[in-house]
């Protein structure tokens, strides 16, 4: 975003950018946490975080989030994979690892991979009771998948 | 006395260990390696020799669960090629050793020629047919380097292929011959075996029931062919007889070993070895034609030759030929034929090529049209190739002529038995005969009359190159005296006894008389002698004649239909440059590709429909919700609009029209997850789309009327595929279907404790099943969407420094 | 009868999606192939059958008869896997246009 | 019965491999050693799961813990446990060829996480007893497979990969298709559960009718990933782009997945059903589908073994020499399961000529495929017009390729002779027990070896004899790819001249596919009838 | 104070419209401090959204003239609607389109977005483009015999807009001049994308 | 499919039935503006359309069933469709849609 | 879910009936309609309006609490960005050059400043 020329999208995109991100992410992080018991989950959950990220994307440029929304210096460009991308696939290697490691933790329990448990915490001030599925790891993991993921095909495709 | 297993097995490992160590021995010995190599053949020689008096076989495990073992065995036959090929082989290896000098690639020459001699050592002494065809094949790869030798040459890779390819594949038909008679002798013996013979379960032990099972099942004749086919490419038997004179590409001395006593011995060996236990009338029919046939027409090809090696090599074949029908005979005398032809063979032949070499070596030239009186210049030489040429002319009293004559006695033997057509037998043995007699005093005539003034100063040979021939011209030369000793009562017996145990190997078993053979000069007027009589008579007129004779041959030869190589070439030209496949099914093109492959999931769809006999239901009427009827004809109507689409942008944003319409399936259908996950990545779509359609141009021409009409036919077939593949299934109603489980168990009870693990515990069974039930597919899942973000880092990142691997 | 309409329209997609991937434009080819993989995600969500409510259900039991939630679980993974696969395919799509100048698939396999 | 990971170790193996590889990217030697590291791991995985498959038969592992049809089940049996084996050494030559022939910059453009997952997709495949689990995995092969092709990322690269990508996008549609109607018709995913209702069709309130045209449809899927005629016309370009050692795997590993699916599902499992009408099509008989696939089967089988043939024969230079013979030889694997699927006696037979002939080809089309790798690292060239003469300059690897050559053609005693003679066995058995079509078969395997021997012939001729070419002339091959190309031949050696075990685990293999009830029990199901 | 906080609580709170929260005091504290969770670290991550500081006392003051705004804005929105209804579905379909230029008062991202967005909602008008150099809006008007009759209610959202959006002008302030299509000049246009390829059939 | 919950009256049911069919039906006539176009700013104009279209159906569908998890759906809906609509509008206007 | 009652039950059947009545009226428009500036009127008001009419039946069927706060939720997002939409669309049209309909000019003085 650099000088305000016409060509750029207008102020008005802009500011309703800045309402609906927020907003799309809470719904994505609603999402998320209710997934296990309402429509929704790690993916969908991701997509979506992703698609907030797209519109800022599109409406502020690919270097806003880099270099205004999180204040950091600009790539130094040495070739693709950008440093955006780098940590994109960061966060999706550490989303394999939450989901496997999730996995795997259950095979040290002695049970087989993947396996699942649900706790419930019970006598809670305020909640009383409350649900605690393993699933959520994996779920969190999902999410991070998909997240860095389209974040990386996003910003690769998207710097060319 | 049964034989030793250790010493039959140290004759079969010497030559591969020596070919193993060869690199070391040659960085040590360098051209002296063909000495170390002669002492490895001398050594298979004498263990051999140490066998010798020796029956019976031995028995080692190899593939037990197959029933496949390194069996050996030892017999005559058996013995007579193990001591051609280690006899002769010492002396090829130390001739090698003057030949060779200089040479490039020794090491590679002297391993491959040791892995040579053991692998026909292996044939001979093989007991089990897996293993006899190990060797087999190896004697076929050995001798398709050898050949290859000079690997620059065009003549000598064409040649090596070419040996390669027929030998092989003939081998292949053999195995398959093989293999029939080990399914076979299942029925016949009881056990499916792949002994030959050497024990009470082989094929050999119970030749008449194999015989019988054969025949019943119709697999005599068939069996016959594979093998023949085998034998036949192996010992250049017409028309398979294309390879050997190419063949004399290899050097010299491979050339000689190749001739005489191995490669080629190993097909007349088969035939000697399975003619006891295929002995038939189909038998006699196909190997004495093919024997004949063989001896005819390949003497008449030696006539055409002008190279004094490719006039070998068609004699080879010739003699062969001789041998080959022979065996092919079921009296006697044909297994007579068979067996002392070999050793005759092997000592003339290899003689010859090294006398062919000498002269290569010291005059500069092998066509024989620039070569003449040689005596003069090598005059050992010339006596050890009129003892050997007139053996192979089977001129008395030189040892070929008594082979030949074993084999005119049984010619006639056959004709005067059968009566009719049998008759061409003896009358196509002369007339082949004949010709052999003319080319051998061709070949002898290079040591006599005129020496050419064009042939400079021929030298003398090193006496390591002259001592080989010399000593197999005095061996043929001992043969031949031994026919006229003992026709005044002074039997060679060493040497007649020993071939009467080659014939022996080549006997039907449990025959009933016993088997004493003898050679001698004619006593009697036999018909044979007459046969002898007309050949020389015919030859010697004939031969003032020989260089018309030689371009009448020449003539026929070149009219390219009656020519096998003509075959050959064009089938292997036609082959190494079809372009079918790549100009009309590998075409590059996609649609064709995808025509192909929609088409064959449709026809084999459709026909397992048909084939059982699966029956669509009755149509009843439409049945659909109003609003879902609607979603699914604005779907239809967005897929259609796709397909006519006038930009990228407009196709694009046409077919999120499907997506979204797919989307309120979903929900219609009360799957609100897929609805959501359908729309979010419908949209990502639509954004990775735009991102990239900007790069792209715009709009690509109409196709053609034909083409749109012959693409949309092929589409009606792969939806007609998918109508009735709806229907068909939509119909099924199976029981206990499983997702009545995973809906029961997915949520919370209503009574639980602290822990869930037999429950789900999740209130969206969708979910519960995606990261619990099924979270491997999701893991799986996962994985995809990370490799997706991978892959396409990778794609643009080798873009920039991937151009160069 | 549900099936027969759905099974039009299913041969349908997929024959439209079949004509798209035999197309040269290589855009086409993708767009072919994003129906045909979404007309195989419906035709799954239809082999569970269209009857019951939403496979959701609360603490202690369910609502009754509710839709196959195993089909749709699996057309979820499909769904994602065909993302993943169709944005492989959009890129590549786009190198190969840099890489041959054209996205005709006529001119691009003449080209290598 | 305690729990026992080892079933699933090899998969969790590669998949841990692949997360760590991916997340130490920017650090290449220690991701190289990794990864080297991780393969190492997968064998040692791979070789203590055929140990405990060799003595006690089959293994399951029920993932999540929900018990089968439930949950996905992993069956190890011997049939996954030869198709592990020969995933493991193939994957270990050609991860070892990478860490050298790939360049630092392409290892670090994620080469080793894609080449984790491709091997964590193959051996899923291998493992799986579910369906839909089976296509996850088929997926999960497939994207680092599509990367791979177009790896380089030249004209040729993504010509190929385009066609490569969009083929197989159809086939995981259709594999979609088949498998929901599979659901749709049998009401379970997991094969053993499927196996079982297949059994007692009527109980179950199945029509086996429809379940014969979905299993056909599935067909077309597995003759995909095989590279069956008419489904090969993605090899030849995919293979020649591909990155050597990934071309190694490609044509070694997961081409081998095809027809270890097609003997599972269709030998084992679908081979459960009988139609009560019979077959009803010209020229078709029997109850059984296997009548059914038997024919279908046999003309790809022929289609193949001349199409690979016909096109091997005239390639110029060695990869697409290598590749159409890939689809050559694919014929000849899935040709004895023709002939034993037609006929009931050799069926077992069958099953071991395949799996061996496979096991050949994987290792010697690896070496092949190396070879040519090495070639173009040293070279820079593998056509046949470019090279010559590489006996001169290289001839350890020409001995390798030589060794490679006379495998596949079926020269004794290396491994490919006993793949050859199996397969010539099965059908001249058949032809003894009057089998239909057997002689037919007997007589397009001799012609197909013929054929082998032709390409192959030309290859050495024309590639590495002759006049040394300027390219050529002073060029270097690699020691540590040799090493890979050498360790590869003396493996074509040693298991052909100890080839009885082998025999005797591809047999036990070949049980294992036809022993079904064997397998719905392994996997805690009960068989009714 | 700081905004980010604000912000932060303002996602919690909408994270109980998101969630569908039951309007009972114990769940809406159980969703709220689960909101609060991370509606205060997405806040501070997006802090730079938004300007750093927030003056709440102004904010609250201009409340009621939000709920003006609102109101006013209802009307209008029905209003515009049957007027749509209307020209949509009559026959002779009474249109008469133009493009008028709108300057503007307001300075705040937050005002010209509100205006902007309520132009469209409401009778005949349609925001189209925004020129920040010059600071005008170009409205849109489906049928407008006389440019007053689109800019009259659009002064009336940018009265409540100042005061809302705590701007330097008053309500009432001088109004920049409009212009409304005088000229006849051809509409010098971007290049055409690739996407418009298909345009004018 | 649309199974309605009981206790709702009958001409409840009834409406939400026609909502729905009203709502499918306009999505085809919409459908026409999207192949049609002329310009591609009309097509986007009518997927916007759709994609509104689809959000009412949902809120429909939603009532039909009486679950309201459908409106969380019909959120997402709507967010999903803003966002197409702004990166075709961009792409339209910049080609590029991401700088 | 509780008996609904009458009263609200009528609400909502109204709000659902004027939701459609003004989806129908958006898609006449978008069809009727001359050129996309026009079509865009009748879009991002009646059926934006449909829409939100519907959403508000759904706050009436569940609220006030529990999804029919959700449905608030979607009232306000499309008030926020339906008209943001048309703005993006109709100011991307003008800019790649779709042409008015009738005797519609755009403002000359724009022509320095517009590039
Ligand atoms: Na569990
Ligand atoms: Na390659």
């Amino acid at each position: 975003m650099s000088d305000g020329i016409q060509r750029e999208t207008t102020v008005v995109a802009k500011t309703v950018t800045r309402i609906v991100v927020p907003l799309i992410l809470v719904t994505a992080i609603a999402l998320l946490l209710q997934g296990h018991n309402l429509p929704g989950g790690g993916f969908i959950a991701g997509v979506l975080t992703a698609t907030a990220f797209a519109l800022t994307y599109i409406i502020y440029g690919l270097d806003y989030i880099q270099t205004e929304l999180l204040d950091r210096g600009v790539d130094v460009p040495d070739g693709v994979p950008t440093a955006l991308a780098r940590e994109s696939g960061t966060v999706f290697g550490i989303g394999l690892a939450i989901a496997a490691g999730g996995g795997i933790a259950a095979m040290v329990l002695g049970y087989p991979f993947l396996t699942q448990a649900v706790a419930f915490l019970e006598h809670l001030p305020v909640y009383h009771e409350l649900e605690v599925a393993s699933a959520f790891v994996f779920d969190l993991g999902v999410y991070f998948v998909v997240v860095g993921g389209l974040l990386t095909i996003l910003s690769v495709v998207g710097a060319e | 006395m049964q034989p030793n297993q250790t010493v039959l097995l140290a004759v079969l490992a010497l030559p591969f260990l020596g070919a193993a160590v060869t690199p070391l021995v040659y960085r040590a010995l360098g051209e002296r390696t063909a000495y170390f190599a002669a002492a490895i053949a001398g050594g298979c020689l004498l263990l051999i020799a140490s066998q010798a008096s020796t029956h019976g076989s031995v028995t080692l495990p190899w593939i037990p669960s197959l029933g496949v073992s390194l069996s050996l065995y030892v017999d005559g036959l058996a013995l007579l090629i193990g001591f051609l090929a280690s006899g002769v082989g010492v002396l090829i290896f130390t001739y090698s050793g003057g030949y060779m000098h200089d040479e490039p690639g020794q090491m590679k020459y002297y391993a491959t020629l040791q892995a040579f001699m053991g692998s026909m050592l292996g044939v001979a002494f093989a007991a089990d047919l897996v293993a006899l065809f190990l060797f087999w094949e190896l004697t076929s790869v050995a001798s398709f380097l050898l050949i290859g030798h000079y690997r620059s040459e065009e003549s000598s890779k064409y040649a090596a292929r070419k040996s390669m390819l027929i030998t092989v594949a003939g081998g292949l038909f053999m195995l398959i011959g093989f293999l029939v008679l080990h399914g076979v002798a299942a029925d016949a013996i009881g056990t499916a075996t792949f002994r030959l013979v050497g024990s009470e379960n082989s094929m050999l032990a119970h030749a008449d029931e194999i015989q019988e099972a054969l025949r019943s099942a119709g697999l005599l004749v068939p069996v016959l062919l594979l093998i023949g086919i085998g034998a036949a490419a192996k010992s250049a038997q017409v028309p398979l007889h294309i390879w050997l004179p190419n063949a004399m590409e290899a050097p010299t001395p491979v050339s000689a070993f190749l001739h005489s006593a191995t490669m080629v011995k190993a097909g007349v060996y088969l035939v000697g070895r399975f003619r006891p236990l295929l002995l038939t009338d189909e038998w006699m029919i196909l190997f004495a034609t093919l024997g004949l046939v063989t001896m005819t027409v390949t003497a008449m090809l030696a006539i055409a030759a002008s190279d004094i090696k490719e006039l070998l090599a068609y004699s080879t074949a010739s003699h062969l030929g001789l041998i080959v029908a022979g065996y092919g005979l079921s009296n006697v005398y044909g297994a007579e034929t068979g067996a002392f032809h070999i050793v005759n063979h092997a000592l003339f032949k290899a003689a010859l090529f090294l006398v062919a070499g000498i002269v290569a070596h010291e005059a500069g030239t092998r066509a024989i049209d620039e070569l003449g009186g040689l005596r003069h210049d090598l005059p050992v030489t010339a006596a050890v190739t009129v003892v050997a040429a007139l053996g192979m002319a089977g001129v008395p009293p030189f040892n070929g002529f008594y082979s030949k004559e074993l084999l005119f006695e049984a010619t006639y033997e056959v004709a005067l038995h059968d009566g009719g057509v049998w008759w061409l037998l003896p009358v196509v043995a002369v007339f082949g005969s004949v010709f052999t007699f003319l080319y051998s005093i061709r070949f002898l005539m290079l040591f006599f009359g005129e020496k050419p003034h064009e042939l400079g100063e021929v030298h003398s040979p090193p006496a390591i190159m002259l001592a080989p021939p010399v000593v197999l011209g005095v061996l043929a030369g001992v043969v031949g005296l031994g026919g006229v000793t003992s026709t005044f009562g002074v039997h060679l017996t060493p040497l007649t006894d020993f071939v009467t145990r080659v014939v022996e190997s080549s006997v039907a078993h449990g025959g009933g008389h016993e088997i004493h053979f003898g050679y001698h000069l004619p006593t009697k007027l036999k018909p044979a002698v007459v046969m002898s009589a007309i050949t020389i008579g015919v030859g010697l007129v004939a031969y003032p004649f020989f260089d018309h004779l030689r371009d009448g041959v020449r003539t026929l030869r070149s009219v390219p239909l009656l020519s096998p190589n003509f075959y050959y070439d064009t089938g292997t030209e036609a082959l190494d440059e079809t372009e079918f496949v790549t100009t009309h099914l590998q075409t590059g093109l996609l649609r064709t590709y995808a025509t192909a492959l929609v088409l064959a999931v449709s026809a084999m769809t459709l026909g397992a429909y048909a084939a059982a006999g699966a029956n669509l239901p009755a149509f009843t009427g439409v049945g659909l919700a109003l609003p879902l009827v609607l979603v699914l004809l604005v779907a239809i109507v967005g897929a259609f609009a796709v397909t006519g689409a006038p930009s990228h942008v407009a196709g694009v944003l046409t077919l999120s029209i499907l997506g979204f319409m797919v989307a309120i399936f979903y929900i219609l259908a009360s799957a609100p997850d897929l609805a959501l996950t359908q729309l979010v990545v419908e949209t990502l779509v639509l954004v990775l789309f735009l991102l990239v359609l900007d790069k792209l141009p715009a709009f690509y021409g109409e196709p053609s009327r034909l083409r749109s009409a012959r693409d949309g036919l092929v589409s009606v077939v792969v939806g007609a595929t998918v109508f009735t593949t709806v229907l068909l299934s939509t119909k099924a109603t199976p029981n206990d279907v499983i997702a009545e489980f995973l809906a029961k168990r997915a949520g919370v009870p209503s009574e639980h404790g602290t822990y869930l693990l037999d429950w789900g515990g999740g209130g969206n069974i969708v979910n519960v099943i995606l990261v619990d039930f099924r979270a491997f597919d999701t893991m799986g899942e996962i994985s995809v969407v990370a490799m997706a973000a991978l892959s396409v880092v990778t794609i643009l990142a080798m873009r920039e420094r991937g151009e160069v691997q | 009868m549900t099936q027969f309409v759905l099974a039009l329209v299913l041969g349908i997609l997929f024959a439209l999606g079949t004509y798209l991937v035999l197309r040269s434009d290589v855009v086409r080819v993708v767009w072919g192939v994003s129906i045909i993989s979404q007309a195989a995600n419906v035709y799954l969500v239809t082999m569970g059958g269209l009857s019951g409510s939403v496979p959701i259900v609360a603490h202690g039991g369910g609502h009754g008869h509710v839709t196959d939630p195993l089909v749709q679980a699996l057309v979820l993974t499909a769904i994602v896997i065909g993302f993943g696969t169709t944005a492989f395919a959009l890129v590549l799509t786009y190198r190969t246009y840099e890489a041959h100048g054209t996205i005709d698939l006529t001119e691009v396999s003449e080209n290598t | 019965m305690s729990l026992s990971h080892v079933v699933i170790a090899p998969m969790l193996v590669a998949l841990v491999t692949a997360i760590v590889t991916l997340l130490t990217r920017s650090r290449p030697t220690l991701q190289g050693g990794l990864s080297l590291l991780g393969v190492v791991g997968y064998a040692v995985a791979v070789a203590v799961l055929v140990g405990d498959v060799l003595s006690e038969t089959v293994l399951t592992y029920q993932l999540s813990n929900w018990a089968a049809p439930f949950g996905i089940t992993l069956v190890a049996d011997a049939l996954s446990a030869f198709m592990l084996v020969l995933a493991a050494v193939v994957s270990l030559a050609a991860l070892a060829f990478s860490v050298i022939y790939v360049n630092s910059y392409g290892q670090r453009v994620s080469y080793h996480p894609l080449f984790h997952f491709m091997l964590v997709g193959v051996t899923g495949s291998f493992l799986t007893g579910d369906i839909f689990n089976l296509f996850v995995w088929f997926e999960v092969m497939l994207m680092p497979s599509y990367v791979f092709v177009v790896f380089y990322s030249g004209k040729a690269h993504t010509s190929a990969a385009l066609k490569y990508t969009v083929l197989n996008l159809i086939g995981s549609a259709v594999m979609l298709v088949a498998i929901g109607g599979l659901y749709s018709t049998t009401g379970t995913l997991n094969m053993a559960d499927m196996t079982r209702r297949l059994l007692a069709a009527e109980e179950y309130g199945i029509d086996p009718a429809p379940v014969l045209g979905l299993a056909a449809l599935l067909f077309a899927v597995f003759a995909l990933k095989a590279g069956i005629v008419p489904f090969q016309f993605w090899v030849p370009e995919a293979y020649s782009a591909a990155p050597a050692p990934i071309t190694a795997v490609l044509a070694g590993v997961t081409k081998k997945v095809g027809v270890y699916a097609i003997i599972r599902l269709y030998f084992t499992v679908f081979a459960a059903a009988t139609l009560p009408e019979g077959l009803g099509l010209p020229g078709l008989s029997g109850t059984s589908f296997l009548a059914f696939f038997g024919p279908v089967m046999f003309l790809m089988a022929l289609g193949s073994i001349f199409l690979g043939g016909f096109g091997a024969v005239s390639r110029p230079d060695l990869d697409g020499v290598f590749a159409y013979s890939s689809i050559g030889q694919v014929g000849f694997i899935v040709l004895p399961l023709a002939v034993g699927a037609t006929v009931p006696a050799v069926r077992s037979l069958a099953i071991v000529a395949a799996l061996v002939y496979s096991l050949n080809h994987a290792i010697a089309k690896s070496l092949l495929f190396l070879v040519s790798g090495t070639v173009d690292d040293a070279v820079g060239a593998i056509t046949f017009d470019d090279i010559g003469g590489l006996t001169g300059e290289m001839p350890v690897l020409s001995a390798g390729f030589f060794v490679g050559s006379l495998a596949l053609i079926g020269i004794p005693p290396l491994t490919g002779f006993f793949g050859k003679l199996l397969v010539f066995q099965v059908a001249s058995d058949a032809t003894i027990a009057g089998g239909n079509g057997a002689t037919l078969a007997l007589a397009a395997a001799l012609a197909g070896a013929i054929l082998t021997i032709a390409y192959l012939s030309r290859a050495w001729k024309e590639g590495f004899w002759g006049e040394t070419t300027g390219a050529v002339e002073g060029a270097t091959a690699t020691p540590g790819l040799v090493a890979v190309v050498v360790g590869l031949a003396t493996l074509l050696v040693v298991v052909g001249v100890g080839f009885d075990p082998v025999y005797q685990v591809a047999n036990a293999a070949a049980d294992a596919a036809l022993a079904r009830t064997d397998y719905v029990r392994a996997v805690g199901l009960e068989v009714s009838s | 104070m700081r905004r980010w906080p604000v912000y932060g609580i303002g996602l919690a709170v909408l994270w109980l419209f998101v969630r569908g929260v039951e309007l009972a005091p114990l769940p809406i504290v159980r969703e709220l401090l689960i909101g609060l969770a991370f509606g205060l670290p997405l806040a501070f991550t997006l802090r730079r959204f938004y300007r750093p500081r927030v003056a709440l006392r102004e904010r609250a003051l201009a409340l009621p003239y939000a709920g003006m705004y609102v109101l006013v804005f209802v009307w209008e929105l029905l209003t515009a609607n049957l007027d749509v209804a209307y020209r949509v579905l009559s026959p002779s379909m009474p249109i008469k389109p133009t493009v008028v230029e709108v300057p503007l008062r307001v300075e705040s991202d937050a005002a010209v977005t509100t205006i902007a967005n309520s132009i469209t909602l409401t009778p005949g008008t349609l925001t189209m483009d925004y020129d920040e150099k010059r600071h005008v809006f170009y409205v849109h008007a489906l049928a407008a015999e006389d440019p007053k009759e689109v800019l009259e209610p659009i002064r009336k959202w940018e009265d409540y807009a100042l005061r809302i959006f705590d701007e330097e002008r008053e309500p009432g302030s001088p109004v920049p001049e409009s212009v409304s299509n005088p000229g006849d000049e051809t509409v010098p246009t971007a290049d055409p994308r690739p996407g418009g390829d298909d345009r004018g059939d | 499919m649309t199974t309605v919950a009981t206790e709702v009256p009958g001409f409840l049911d009834l409406a939400i039935q026609f909502g729905l069919i009203v709502a499918s039906g306009v999505t085809l006539l919409v459908g026409y503006r999207v192949i049609q176009g002329p310009t591609t700013p009309d097509r986007v104009v009518a997927l916007d359309t759709i994609g509104t279209n689809v959000v009412a159906i949902a809120v429909l569908f939603a009532l039909a069933t009486g679950r309201g998890l459908f409106v969380t759906v019909s959120l997402v809906l709507a967010i999903i469709g803003f966002i197409s609509t702004i990166a075709v509008a961009r792409y339209v206007t910049e080609g590029d849609i991401i700088e | 879910m509780s008996e609904l009652g009458l009263l609200r039950a009528g609400v909502v059947t109204a709000l659902i009936i004027i939701g459609s009545f003004f989806l129908v009226v958006g898609t006449v428009g978008l069809l009727r309609f001359p050129d996309v500036y026009n079509r865009l009127h009748s879009t991002s008001k009646a059926t934006t309006l449909g829409a939100a009419s519907i959403f508000l039946a759904g706050f009436v069927f569940f609220g006030p609490g529990g999804y029919g706060l959700t449905s608030l939720v979607g009232i306000v997002f499309l008030f926020l960005t339906a008209p943001t939409g048309g703005h993006v669309i109709s100011r991307a049209a003008k800019r790649m050059g779709v042409e008015f309909y009738g005797q519609a000019e755009w403002p000359k003085e724009v022509s320095e400043s517009d590039d």
